[in-house]
């Protein structure tokens, strides 16, 4: 809360940093090492591994169905650059997360206080918010192709009694970002919703009782103090895994609007998909996996470092 | 005895055609097994697994795979030449396998597969609508004029009704329809330079934006369209025979359903493509070679083709199937919504596959360009020309 | 009027009364020291008070208002929670600055972004500010006011808490051992803040404390809570010198009082130690009493007459008292004396001794616990009825 | 905090979820409501929830018989119980090394926890098939399995859970004799039921739901998990059976919300730290 | 040989000394209680040699083991936290059995599912049992056992945190003021149950405490740390009766020494309130000194010739004692004086008085705090010397 910073003139916090007796921290750095061993391993395999693959493929010319392949340097990096594909679902992906991922946070942090705070039909809620996580798209995609339908669907229907005439939610190159977006939020929010309650029970309730003493009579008041800087970790994991899940969308892409109209839905991991299985170029398809895996590399080192200073107390 | 493994895409359309089939299949040859892999869902992704099964212990022994396809699949050297087999037995026509049929899954005179069930476009339309706008559903439209025409009026119905759907959307099957009708080519003959942005072309894709701008096509994905005209909201829809069965299920007794053939922009010499596919066979081992072709032979031949029709709407890919009263003959008397695929039969020619390794991607610059058509966003006239110009840079070079 | 008022607080926990209806009442300015055993409900009570907690039955009135339908944030209460509850993401300044933060400015000006734009928002926040520093000068933590919690150690982040409730100017404070973690000359100074700030607030407070000294040195009347019911609410010296119950007489004290099972003679009598008491209820014969005397007045000589022969058992060192634990030869209980090193010099375990005390200092209390009003009656025998 | 009076802002917020809900239900109603259709029913320009002719029988039927409903479910059981069982045994250790212990390599560990929650399955996927296959693994449980046993999803997730726990309570496991695994298992996942619960649903349903994996590994009818039979009811160029392909969803949705609902209490339970000061 | 020691251990945090070289040796058997003011490290310096911190610099051995490379698992440690640190997902039982659990079953019979089938399992398990049993009955919480932390009141918690310590046979105690938060009684009686176990387990034990009653009566030698070192290391009666250092004077003792500043006058001697010392360090003339003197020596008399002069300030009533705070005339300071009630009969605020005290209870400490030896002279003469 910035006023009681300000109130409380705060200076840079101070960060404990102590040396520590060699052999001590030995044994631990021992046991640490022997717990993530499996983990560690297990890594190697079946990350490293197949992304060093990954990364080796993207120099070569392979193709899906052909035997050999020819290493050709960075041809596939100067091909990428100057694809208009490439670039038209970089900017896709980034309109697209840029609505998901907050919205579906937000909603899910606002959810999650207000079924917290009612007494009754809690399980209901918490289901019925869930239950999208849950859905299978292979199904659901006929569904939303029928709710949004532009003539028959539901949703229009209903902005037509309000009045507004809806729009080609799917099939109109100028709203199918949206579209999708919406469907991406509503699969998001229960999942961002679970990992919220969760968080939200790890605050001691003594906190907020001091809250109470303290004044914060609004509710707000008390999310400020309390709710929102002791969910600080629980939100900075949620920021990244929805950001990471938002940059991921591929599967309503996939199933609803292949993405068309004229590349108007066309999104990161789809023309990889479709240049790697589709067209079957592996090899130009392992390119465009390596700078999209670069820039999400680097995209989350930032905010996680940004972030990562705020939300840990001890 | 010897088991096969059969792999096919669409388990949606096929599941109950192949179990029938393979039983039938299996009585008549008792040393002979059927074992089915998972199905794929699509002919995409029924390719991509047997591009990565290709060579691998788990690669099936007989696939089915879309018929624009076979040129890629060759090209990597995946399907066996059954070439040796159809000599080997000799009088193909006499068992329903005529060399126009052949040719369905040929490539480059390599016969690659047998073409197992074959489609058409043909126009399905609401007669109830038809007949609310004042049209005459006893007498479909004939020619694109009077689509266009028809599909206004519907239109002009309000209440939400679309006039008319075209399924241009997915890949460039459609659009041949359009162009082959005109009596068009994808590419020059020597495939090494574009052919479509012809007058013919331009004819074709002038009869897609008026069917927008005067017609009443609205913008629908694929699944909407489909949708809104299971629902009786559209007047005329253009797609697949293949989708009849489907579509007599769902729309039930809603509306009064009615097929007709699909207009042509050059009736005499104009062509429509064959959708559809072939049955494939993959394996190396030459003892499982000779039960697989005996099974290809099968589910190609007249019997599989009298199981394919009535199960889908595809139309017979075998003469003997269509003609002999033991297989299909009755049929059609039966259920006249299925003749207009039939009667198309004699225009169909191969559906285009593109050479080179940019096939998949070249059908897909069409598409788009189609698209900027539907969407009012760019004239008929630069649509394919950017087409056109990006078709040229994608084709092989040599 | 009572500036506060509780009547007949209830409380259970799973079935457990807990509170059994405890009522008290506070003039405007009063320092009410609460204390009790461990696990007596002391907290639960301030809790309650603070409407953190629903009491189960009972009425809290503040000046004239009935608290009961309050919520906490409106009550205008501060405390410091026994266990801190420190906000763990705020410096100590911030914890601090937080009840007048949302006290002092308006709602709109602690909007963030919009907030600092409003007029008079700087003045505000620099008087806030103002006020954590003296406060924190006061309880000695001026150099801590950028740690965290996690950075500071128990007694300085109890004098956080206590800051963060003495910043404000509440209707009423109540303290939940709020010095239980500091060492002695820390615990006198706060103190000495504590009784100066409630002077100044002239609000009533209560101080939930285990220490004596805090209690009968701070406050104007201590409440002794036993067994969930308030069993006396007196002045400190009441409390020390005439206890209303055999259990406040136990508890208040330090070591605590002597207690022996007696029994009511002849005539409303009772004896210990030779000494007789005329008790003011007419009890029969045979009714089983206790006796009290306090340590500081039980007087040991090595070689006296008079008195109680015991041997000496113990003997602890407190620095300025020493502590005597003496068996009775009569009874084999043991008592308890206090005496001034000086006085304790040349005594040694096992050395028989004679304990001798004073008649008027002797409590009687009934069976049931409460205290017999008596009066000494001169004799010099040495009574059996000492014995239990 | 009073459940018993309605307030106006109770009414508020009741009002707001349940209107929320209902548009998250609202593809669910519309599944169940197309259950019950027959397929000519289905799309149809009035919108009417209630089934004119009850058509669930049939559908479930037919969803009960054109798949071997019991194996896809059984098998969805065992690979889901395996995976999740393989994730916690192996995120939570490494979870608490990178939380609690002082560890040279938990920097260099976070890098590769962000790397593995950035790599998508569709890039790694071509060259894992390839070892497996040359492995000879495809077509087992194993092949289901072995690629999602390491989760960073999970690391993640519990690491930030186990900042949060208190060191004393570490520090007091340690000097009761506890060793590093002791903790884990006797202090550390009792008090991380919340998360490992949450992580739960998340596993059980991404893997429950996951076609792309399968899709690869799995030829072989056997080995199909739940949404490979459901593909089956799915088609491509035109429509397909609707009713049954929906009921077939519910009857491979139901696990999951059951699961769901026995666990939602679990995570809200509320671990307090209540045996702290401070 | 001693059982525990401690070598020149250092530690900072933040760039900031806590610790300052703290060198410590017990006796085996031995009973160390630590004190200190809030927040000098006495938790930093218990936590370093648990294992839990590493220390910067420094050493500790226990028997002729080096402990430094020993992790905190491994040092058969047994510590009472500050801050409780009780499993809040286990009953009060199942915390006080844990370390019973780790160190009597074996690890097979621990594991889950194949444990209860392990012979000897049954015998152990009903042995932890009573152990726990008998240890809560002496803690006064076997009515608690089954309850979590959550449920529990400060007090209780902090006796479940004891006996989780003390149901073990560790090679060390530690205990963080482990009776912060009981009331006086059961402060006594815990008291007495933690010399008990010590005695029996004779294991060296280093207790922190705030309780200087605690630390008097309890120790066997009282470790005084302020400002990060060591200042005294000595049994109860010479820390309090033979300061050697002024802030050891200063911390211990309640209420706290009467200080004034003074100086050193002719021939090396010092004086107060007529009082003189000799010093044995030959300190030249005007050299400043602190003079102390503990207030249970002051003297209080109406109407006295000796002493000096001064008025009440205030007078605070603890039960078995009354402390006076007067102003001395002279110099305008405060000097503390601890009566017997009786003694205070008929004194009140406002009230000129005498303070007078024996010479031989007189300190004197040199600038830098340490204490300078002195032997009384006779005197009669008020000096002017005693003027800061
Ligand atoms: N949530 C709860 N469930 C059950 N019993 C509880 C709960 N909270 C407190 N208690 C019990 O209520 C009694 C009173 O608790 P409270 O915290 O008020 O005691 P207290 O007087 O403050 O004790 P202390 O001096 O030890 O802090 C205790 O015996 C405690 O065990
Ligand atoms: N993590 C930390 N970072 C910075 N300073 C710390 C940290 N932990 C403790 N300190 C500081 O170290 C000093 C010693 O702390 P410690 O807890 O040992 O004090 P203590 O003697 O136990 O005090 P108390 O009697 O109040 O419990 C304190 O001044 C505290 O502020
Ligand atoms: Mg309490
Ligand atoms: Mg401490």
């Amino acid at each position: 809360m910035a006023e009681i910073a300000e109130a409380a003139a705060l200076r840079a916090p101070i960060v404990s940093s102590s040396a520590h007796a060699a052999a001590a921290g030995r044994h631990e750095s021992r046991t640490a090492w022997l717990l993530s061993l499996p983990a560690i391993t297990l890594l190697f395999v079946f990350i490293l591994l197949p992304v060093a693959a990954v990364i080796t493929l993207g120099f070569t010319d392979y193709e899906l169905g052909y035997s050999g392949f020819r290493f050709v340097g960075f041809d596939n990096y100067a091909d990428l650059f100057a694809s208009r594909t490439f670039r038209r679902s970089l900017w896709n992906t980034a309109v697209y997360t840029g609505i998901v991922a907050p919205v579906s946070i937000f909603m899910a942090l606002g959810l999650a206080m207000l079924i917290e705070s009612e007494g009754i039909g809690r399980s209901f809620f918490r289901t019925a918010y869930f239950l999208p996580v849950a859905s299978l798209l292979v199904a659901m995609a006929t569904v939303w192709q029928y709710l949004f339908h532009p003539t028959i669907g539901p949703v229009n229907a209903m902005l037509a009694l309000a009045g507004i005439k809806g729009p080609n939610w799917l099939g109109a190159s100028a709203y199918v970002l949206y579209g999708l977006s919406i469907i991406g939020i509503w699969q998001s929010v229960g999942f961002n919703l679970v990992l919220f309650l969760a968080g939200l029970t790890a605050i001691p309730r003594e906190l907020y009782q001091a809250a109470h003493v303290d004044g914060a009579r609004s509710a707000f008041d008390r999310f400020r103090l309390v709710t929102w800087p002791m969910l600080g970790p629980t939100t900075l994991f949620v920021t990244t895994i929805s950001i990471i899940n938002a940059v991921k969308v591929f599967e309503t892409v996939k199933t609803l609007t292949e993405g068309g109209p004229n590349k108007a839905s066309e999104v990161l991991l789809f023309t990889i998909y479709q240049e790697g299985f589709v067209y079957l170029k592996v090899g130009y398809a392992s390119a465009m996996t390596v700078v999209f895996l670069i820039i999400l590399v680097v995209l989350m080192f930032l905010q996680y470092r940004i972030q990562d200073r705020q939300v840990h107390y001890t | 005895e010897t088991t096969l493994t059969v792999h096919y895409p669409m388990p949606g359309f096929f599941k109950d055609v192949m179990d029938t089939i393979s039983k039938k299949f299996m009585e008549e040859n008792p040393d002979i097994k059927i074992q089915f892999a998972n199905p794929s869902a699509t002919y995409e992704e029924g390719i991509q697994l047997i591009m990565r099964q290709a060579g691998t212990a788990e690669m099936p022994d007989l696939t089915f795979i879309g018929l624009n396809r076979l040129r890629m699949v060759n090209e990597r050297d995946i399907p066996v030449d059954l070439g040796p087999f159809v000599a080997k037995e000799g009088n193909m026509a006499e068992k329903g396998f005529s060399d126009n049929i052949l040719r369905l899954a040929q490539v480059k005179g390599k016969q690659v597969g047998l073409a197992f069930a074959t489609s058409n476009p043909i126009m399905y339309y609401n007669a109830d609508l038809v007949k609310a706008a004042g049209g005459n559903p006893d007498s479909p439209p004939k020619t694109w004029d009077e689509v266009v025409a028809l599909g206004a009026k519907i239109k002009a119905l309000g209440n939400g009704v679309e006039g008319i759907d075209f399924r241009w959307q997915g890949d460039d099957w459609m659009f041949s329809a359009l162009l082959f009708g005109a009596g068009g080519k994808m590419l020059a003959d020597d495939e090494k330079s574009v052919a479509f942005n012809g007058p013919e072309g331009q004819k074709a894709i002038e009869v897609l934006d008026r069917l927008v701008k005067e017609g009443g096509l609205p913008v629908f994905t694929a699944q909407a369209g489909e949708q809104a005209f299971f629902a009786g909201k559209v007047g005329i829809e253009f797609k697949t025979t293949g989708a009849l069965r489907n579509t007599i299920k769902n729309v039930g007794d809603k509306f009064d359903l009615r097929t007709a053939q699909i207009p042509l922009i050059d009736p005499v010499n104009g062509k429509l493509p064959t959708g559809g596919n072939a049955v494939v066979i993959l394996t190396r081992n030459a003892e499982k070679q000779e039960a697989a072709w005996k099974f290809a032979k099968f589910a190609a031949g007249p019997y599989g083709a009298s199981v394919v029709v009535p199960g889908t709407g595809y139309v017979p890919n075998n003469e003997l199937a269509a003609k002999s009263p033991e297989y299909l003959g009755d049929f059609y008397k039966k259920n006249p919504l299925f003749v207009a695929g039939l009667s198309q039969m004699n225009r169909m020619v191969p559906w285009y596959a593109f050479p080179g390794t940019n096939g998949v991607k070249v059908t897909q610059a069409i598409v788009e360009n189609l698209s900027r058509v539907v969407e009012q966003t760019a004239t008929p006239k630069e649509a394919l020309e950017d087409a056109a110009s990006e078709v040229e840079s994608l084709l092989p070079r040599s | 009027m009572s500036a506060l008022s509780l009547r007949g607080i209830h409380k259970s926990f799973a079935g457990n009364p807990i509170l059994k209806g405890i009522s008290l009442d506070a003039e405007p300015g009063e320092f009410i020291a609460l204390v009790g055993p461990s696990g007596c409900g002391k907290s639960t009570l301030l809790r309650i008070l603070a409407g953190l907690e629903t009491a189960d039955g009972g009425e809290i009135v503040v000046g004239d208002r009935d608290l009961s339908p309050v919520p906490a944030a409106d009550r205008n209460i501060a405390m410091v929670f026994q266990s801190y509850a420190l906000y763990p993401h705020l410096t100590a300044a911030q914890n601090m600055a937080v009840p007048l933060v949302m006290r002092k400015l308006t709602r709109a000006q602690r909007l963030p972004f919009v907030g600092p734009l409003l007029p008079g928002r700087r003045q505000a926040v620099a008087a806030i500010r103002r006020e954590v520093q003296d406060m924190a000068v006061s309880l000695k933590i001026d150099h801590l006011l950028d740690r965290k919690p996690g950075q500071m150690s128990g007694g300085q982040r109890q004098r956080v808490a206590l800051g963060r409730a003495m910043v404000r100017r509440p209707a009423v404070f109540l303290m939940d051992e709020p010095l239980s973690n500091l060492d002695a000359n820390l615990r006198v100074h706060a103190r000495g803040e504590i009784v100066e700030l409630h002077r100044r607030a002239g609000v009533p407070t209560l101080y939930v404390t285990h220490d004596q000294a805090e209690a009968l040195s701070m406050a104007d009347r201590v409440a002794v809570m036993i067994g969930g019911s308030l069993l006396q609410l007196a002045s400190p010296q009441v409390i020390y010198d005439d206890p209303a119950h055999v259990e406040v007489a136990r508890f208040i004290g330090q070591p605590r009082i002597n207690l022996f099972p007696s029994q009511v003679g002849a005539d409303a009598t009772v004896a210990l130690g030779g000494l007789h008491l005329q008790l003011r209820e007419k009890l029969a014969a045979g009714t089983p009493v206790t006796m009290g005397i306090r340590p500081e007045f039980v007087h040991v000589s090595r070689s006296g007459q008079h008195g109680l022969p015991g041997r000496i058992d113990r003997i602890e060192f407190l620095g300025s008292e020493i502590i005597l634990y003496c068996r009775l030869d009569a009874i084999g209980e043991t008592m308890i004396a206090r005496l001034a090193p000086a006085e304790g010099a040349g005594l040694a375990s096992g050395m028989p001794v004679r304990l001798d005390f004073p008649a008027e200092r002797l409590f009687a209390f009934a069976a049931d616990g409460h205290r017999l009003a008596s009066t000494p009656v001169s004799s010099d025998a040495v009574l059996e009825t000492a014995h239990g | 905090m009073s459940t018993r009076t309605l307030t106006p802002g109770r009414i508020l917020r009741l009002s707001i979820l349940s209107f929320g809900a209902l548009i998250f239900l609202a593809p669910y109603i519309f599944m169940i409501s197309t259950a019950g259709k027959e397929q000519s029913e289905i799309f149809s320009s009035s919108l009417s929830l209630i089934p004119q002719q009850w058509s669930y029988v049939q559908n479930f039927t037919k969803a009960l018989t054109r798949v071997s409903m019991t194996r896809l479910l059984l098998n969805g059981v065992i690979v889901c119980g395996l995976i999740f069982l393989l994730q916690v045994l192996i995120a939570i250790p490494c979870a608490y090394a990178m939380a609690k212990l002082k560890f040279r390599a938990a920097r260099a560990m976070m890098v590769l926890v962000m790397l593995g929650l950035l790599v998508p399955i569709h890039a790694t996927a071509l060259p894992i098939y390839v070892a497996f296959d040359r492995m000879a693994l495809l077509n087992s449980y194993f092949a289901l399995v072995a690629p999602f046993t390491i989760s960073v999803f999970g690391i993640f997730l519990f690491l930030q859970f186990f900042r949060a726990m208190p060191d004393d309570l570490i520090h007091a496991a340690r000097l009761d004799g506890m060793s590093e695994l002791g903790i884990i298992g006797r202090v550390i996942v009792p008090n991380a039921w919340p998360a490992i619960t949450a992580f739960a649903i998340f596993s059980v349903v991404a893997h429950w739901n996951d076609l792309y994996w399968p899709l690869i590994v799995v030829s072989n009818q056997a080995y199909a998990t739940p949404p490979l039979g459901l593909l089956y009811f799915r088609a491509a160029e035109a429509g397909d059976d609707y009713g049954a392909l929906m009921a077939a969803t519910l009857i491979i949705t139901f696990p999951l919300v059951a699961a769901f609902l026995a666990a939602q209490k679990r995570f809200v339970e509320g671990i307090t730290m209540t045996g702290l000061k401070g």
